[in-house]
């Protein structure tokens, strides 16, 4: 089994994984696709991903939280592909006996996953373009690609 | 024991936004041993056309495990130029 | 409308309180009924409030938490009633542009909710005892029932 | 200027275990005023039948709101003891 898909993130798959009656507090983490005002008319994200490595990855990430809260059972989706504005890329379902441990187990895997599994992402944006965004959620390096609308406006410098 | 150079052929692939800039996504390259990440790194730097813009000190991974430049690599091996991540 | 449900919580209508595009960060927190080792065979809680305090203290806290983090949008619902092992009884959502702030508010909730809410509960065990549980989770101060099954066992003192 | 004794009438709250050992949801109670919720739970404790099993000093809530046991009470209020929390 793969923690990668490119399908929608089922939350309710992923809490059958980890639930159980001897785990009576669960967290969750679901990161969405944004387009709001820091960003710049953000329709979708093209997440792509060194596969295996990213899968490989997640799995010692996870072996890494059962270690630390051996009492927890945690479980991650990560969506690859094209994403919509408001999907979910990631979900991060952690059940443990006590909800101290499941925040902490949750909260562990997702900086993790941000910090090590091999996944990039590129804004699509309204006006056309597409940008890489860099790890520290600003977009910044990328090829820019005029829009047709930017050059429709006469290049007068106002988009 | 074995005298001469021995050399090894790695398979170094790219991903994300230095894919784009190399125009490809992997590249057999061949080195003296011992050799290390970073004299990989060097090598498709040197060599391989668009390379240049790559950053001389990249994250890399080896076999699917994250490295730094001076872990060894051995023939066969997979090594990957990482662009700095952006997941979750 | 209320905080309190005397039906299953639907943690998809929650999230769909808080979700927003400009909110790419999602906490979630469910406290499902357990029965673990530390528990004694309890098959069901049955939960009880002070249901007017409790949703007012409810309102109170989530107001509390949009004063201190004023990007993020939190949802909660406590269920009352008899709850089956392994059903939720609480279920919050924090929706924020960061993380941080999602996980930081949903904690925030869930600990006003444990100090706070006027809510009790009663732990319904296999051997038909039922025993109020105090705050610190451990169930100490009840009027014991003798179950049916001990009486059939002629009193020897083993349970 | 009002002479004499006033006396206001506090509508008081049992639940969950409360309730089961004074056998009952709620009671009417006269006080004199001015009073505290303290003064509410020591009438409480000596003329409720069952309610010498209560804490001295339970947590109380006026009008649906946590108090300490300080806090004063008008004619019409409601008081509330609370059993020990354990919500979530």
């Amino acid at each position: 089994m793969s923690y990668l898909t490119r399908s929608p993130i089922s939350l309710d798959a992923l809490l059958a994984e980890v639930s159980s009656p001897e785990r009576g507090g669960t967290c969750a983490f679901l990161g969405t696709v944004r387009n709001g005002p820091e960003e710049h008319g953000v329709t979708a994200i093209e997440y792509s991903a060194y596969d295996e490595m990213a899968d490989a990855e997640l799995g010692r990430i996870l072996s890494e939280a059962r270690e630390r809260w051996p009492q927890a059972r945690a479980g991650v989706r990560h969506r690859i592909g094209k994403i919509t504005a408001g999907e979910a890329s990631i979900a991060i379902v952690v059940a443990a006996p006590h909800r101290a441990q499941a925040f902490e187990a949750c909260r562990y895997v997702i900086e993790e996953v941000k910090r090590r599994v091999p996944v990039w992402k590129k804004e699509l944006r309204l006006d056309g373009t597409a940008v890489w965004v860099d790890p520290s959620g600003q977009p910044t390096t990328s090829p820019p690609v005029p829009s047709f609308s930017r050059v429709a406006e006469g290049g007068d410098g106002h988009v | 024991m074995q005298l001469g150079v021995a050399s090894g052929t790695v398979r170094v692939q790219f991903f994300a936004r230095y894919a784009e800039m190399v125009g490809r996504r992997e590249a057999a390259v061949v080195v003296t041993l011992p050799a290390t990440v970073g004299d990989v790194v060097r090598r498709v730097r040197e060599e391989l056309p668009g390379a240049r813009g790559l950053p001389e000190r990249p994250l890399t991974a080896v076999n699917l495990k994250h490295v730094k430049l001076d872990a060894t690599v051995r023939d066969g091996d997979e090594v990957a130029l990482l662009p700095p991540i952006a997941g979750g």
